[in-house]
């Protein structure tokens, strides 16, 4: 279970580029900030309002007024910036936020993504989530391939509320990357063992396949 | 005359039925001794305006499990297992806002705009009962201000005039709800004499504010 | 002619309640500032960024960054504070603002005011006018009574190009004092030895004449 | 990869045709050593966003002036005559909007919203072309965000990074500039180090800054 989350977050690390300002969300996406390449500067924005999260505290450092958007204790580093929560929405609504990387319920094949509520169930609320992913660039969405149940989330069709139509860049589980496209869900990378055969038969949705698909690197 | 007042002066404010909009996220940057006299004072029916409901034992989540909330007005609940749970029962009523359209809509009531026009939320269950609007082939919902009776805002510092500055994440939706409430009181932790913040570092005017207590 | 204006300005200075915010417009509006009794505080605002405008800078101590609306050098008091114009236009049109004081072309009975364009002649621009007389609590007019070639500028319906619609208070001339009513423009105040007919007879508009009307005090 | 550049670096991205917000107020908060390479590049066809036109000599004035501006969207031309004399002989297309309403235009380009309801212009030629829309009785106009190619800011302090300080007056339109252009420019008085400025008192991220040149 951790090698799984640790492939996709080191995956999803890749995609950034120098000079990026990134917005990662709560949970595994979390984790991407550890696998940031040291040779490019990524920064990291918190929408509950700054620039530049640093690494969590040392036991005992922890600053009461230093927390991210999931209320963990983070730090600020130097050159950071703090700003309201409209001037951190207008960063995200405005295209400034390069990508984000959030986790997802279910994702389709027009884009599509429901990440925030099931009705009945578990009703959390959208937080920042509507606007980040409407905003954001690139919309990179980190999850485990199947859910709890075994059954897929990548579908032809979402089937709970959406968070957004049709904002969805790629999607990377611990099976492969896919890439949307006007045309549908294109196959990028498998992982190491993995086979087209065996993504496509743990995914709903029908998974275009290229003539060449690469390998999801450990 | 001096903003500066006790905090009995402060939730003497207090009325039932008031629209109270409430600082933080998370809890983080909200003015806890002015919500202790909230919950104190056993005013009732409120409507809250706040990032989130945070926990059942810190900020807003304590106006939640007080019952003194009729109405919350938020973008996240998930924290605070009490705000699901009269949600639920129908004891509670829960608009759910996108941050971003939240903090948009507060900046909009303070700011004398009549609404704005924002993708977020668009094809979602969001746009239930607004006006939709495109433009240039881009659909937008209408989304309208939101304004309170009574800001409670929470500073770092604030000089004698109500000149605020925040510190790290605590600034939040704090100088918003300065622009969108009618009366506006802020729990200080430092208070400095006049002339002591740098007029280029402050983020809230004093003209904005008309209570300060000390933390 | 200088008495004329002070006459007018030492009145509308009147108007002010302790910790109010107040924004005064170019030209005789800014000479309200020397005339504001010392036992209030009366924060001024200048809409191109900052609250706090200060007695103008000794000569030779100008500050290049410290300019009111209309670019002359002025001071920023201890307790000031700077900002955008994106959140000095949030104070002015939010309401934030107690009164605003504007010279005018025209004002008429319903409110109406004229004071940003002579089609042809001249084309200044609104600048933060049309702002200010939408969003301030009340709009106080400072201004002579008639114009240059003696017309009555009080009118009974605007000519020129409105500044906008139904905003008008306060008039301010050196005949005397005028309240905006739901019914049409009612005289408040005479300056000394103007008669209610010298002020009618100079003015298109009729006023509204109550029981008691004061006196515009020196 | 540093975002300090040379002068010259900075006026090879400057382009006929291009849409040119320009921060400052009556040339106070202008940026003039890039308004130099502006007038020095030659390029032309341009169209300058900015409060006013300033002054025949100084800032956005200059550009007025040398013939290079097509179009200017501004609160104010009556300190530069030259810019009603091009304008009543037909030369330079003159989009005047209200001051409030040109900073919340520019506001939404930045922020990514569709456009916004103000009260300011219901019944002045200010509504010609536009939506009119009443809420609760209340007439609204409908203004459309603002956006730019580039966008030349003047700061008094940049770090390496890009965040930015302003000083008194200066700062005006040049935050919502930074929100607003696709590449943004910024001259600074002075350049520091990371680290150098308290992340509390930036106004202008780093992360919306391309270049910066030394004043």
């Amino acid at each position: 279970m951790a090698d799984t989350r640790e492939r996709i977050v080191k995956r999803v690390a890749k995609f950034f580029k120098d000079g990026d300002l990134v917005n990662l969300g709560i949970g595994m996406p979390t984790m991407v900030a550890n696998f940031i390449p040291p040779e490019i500067n990524v920064m990291l924005q918190s929408e509950n309002g700054f620039i530049g999260i640093g690494p969590s505290p040392e036991p005992g450092m922890e600053d009461k007024d230093t927390v991210n958007a999931g209320g963990a204790f983070v730090t600020i580093l130097p050159g950071g910036a703090c700003f309201d929560s409209a001037m951190s929405f207008a960063l995200i609504r405005g295209g400034h936020v390069d990508a984000t990387v959030l986790g997802a319920l279910e994702v389709d094949e027009k884009g599509n993504l429901a990440n925030w509520i099931v009705p009945g169930k578990m009703v959390p609320g959208m937080g920042g989530a509507m606007d980040l992913v409407v905003g954001a660039k690139q919309v990179i969405i980190a999850m485990e391939h199947n859910n709890k149940n075994g059954a897929p989330k990548i579908l032809k069709n979402c089937t709970l509320p959406l968070t957004a139509l049709g904002v969805v860049k790629w999607i990377v589980t611990e099976l492969g990357v896919m890439e949307m496209t006007c045309d549908g869900i294109v196959l990028r990378e498998l992982a190491p063992g993995v086979t087209v055969e065996e993504i496509q038969s743990k995914t709903e949705a029908t998974l275009i396949i290229p003539d060449v698909i690469g390998t999801m690197e450990d | 005359m001096s903003k500066i007042k006790t905090l009995e002066e402060a939730y003497a404010q207090f009325k039932d039925n008031q629209v109270i909009a409430i600082g933080g996220f998370l809890a983080v940057g909200t003015p806890e001794a002015l919500v202790d006299g909230l919950v104190n004072s056993g005013v009732t029916n409120l409507t809250i305006i706040g990032n989130d409901t945070s926990y059942v034992d810190r900020g807003i989540g304590r106006l939640v499990v007080s019952g003194q909330a009729a109405k919350v007005i938020v973008s996240h609940i998930g924290t605070n297992k009490e705000t699901g749970r009269l949600m639920h029962t129908g004891e509670l009523q829960v608009e759910l806002v996108p941050q971003g359209t939240l903090a948009e809509r507060l900046r909009a009531g303070g700011a004398g705009l009549g609404g704005f026009l924002t993708p977020t939320g668009v094809g979602t269950i969001v746009e239930e009962g607004k006006q939709k609007i495109t433009l240039n082939g881009i659909d937008y919902l209408l989304e309208l201000p939101l304004k309170a009776d009574i800001a409670l805002l929470k500073a770092y510092k604030a000089d004698k005039l109500g000149n605020l500055v925040y510190r790290n994440a605590t600034r939040n939706f704090n100088p918003l709800m300065a622009l969108a409430a009618d009366f506006v009181i802020v729990e200080a932790e430092e208070i400095v004499e006049v002339g002591e913040l740098d007029p280029d570092a402050v983020v809230t005017p004093g003209a904005l504010v008309d209570m300060i207590v000390k933390a």
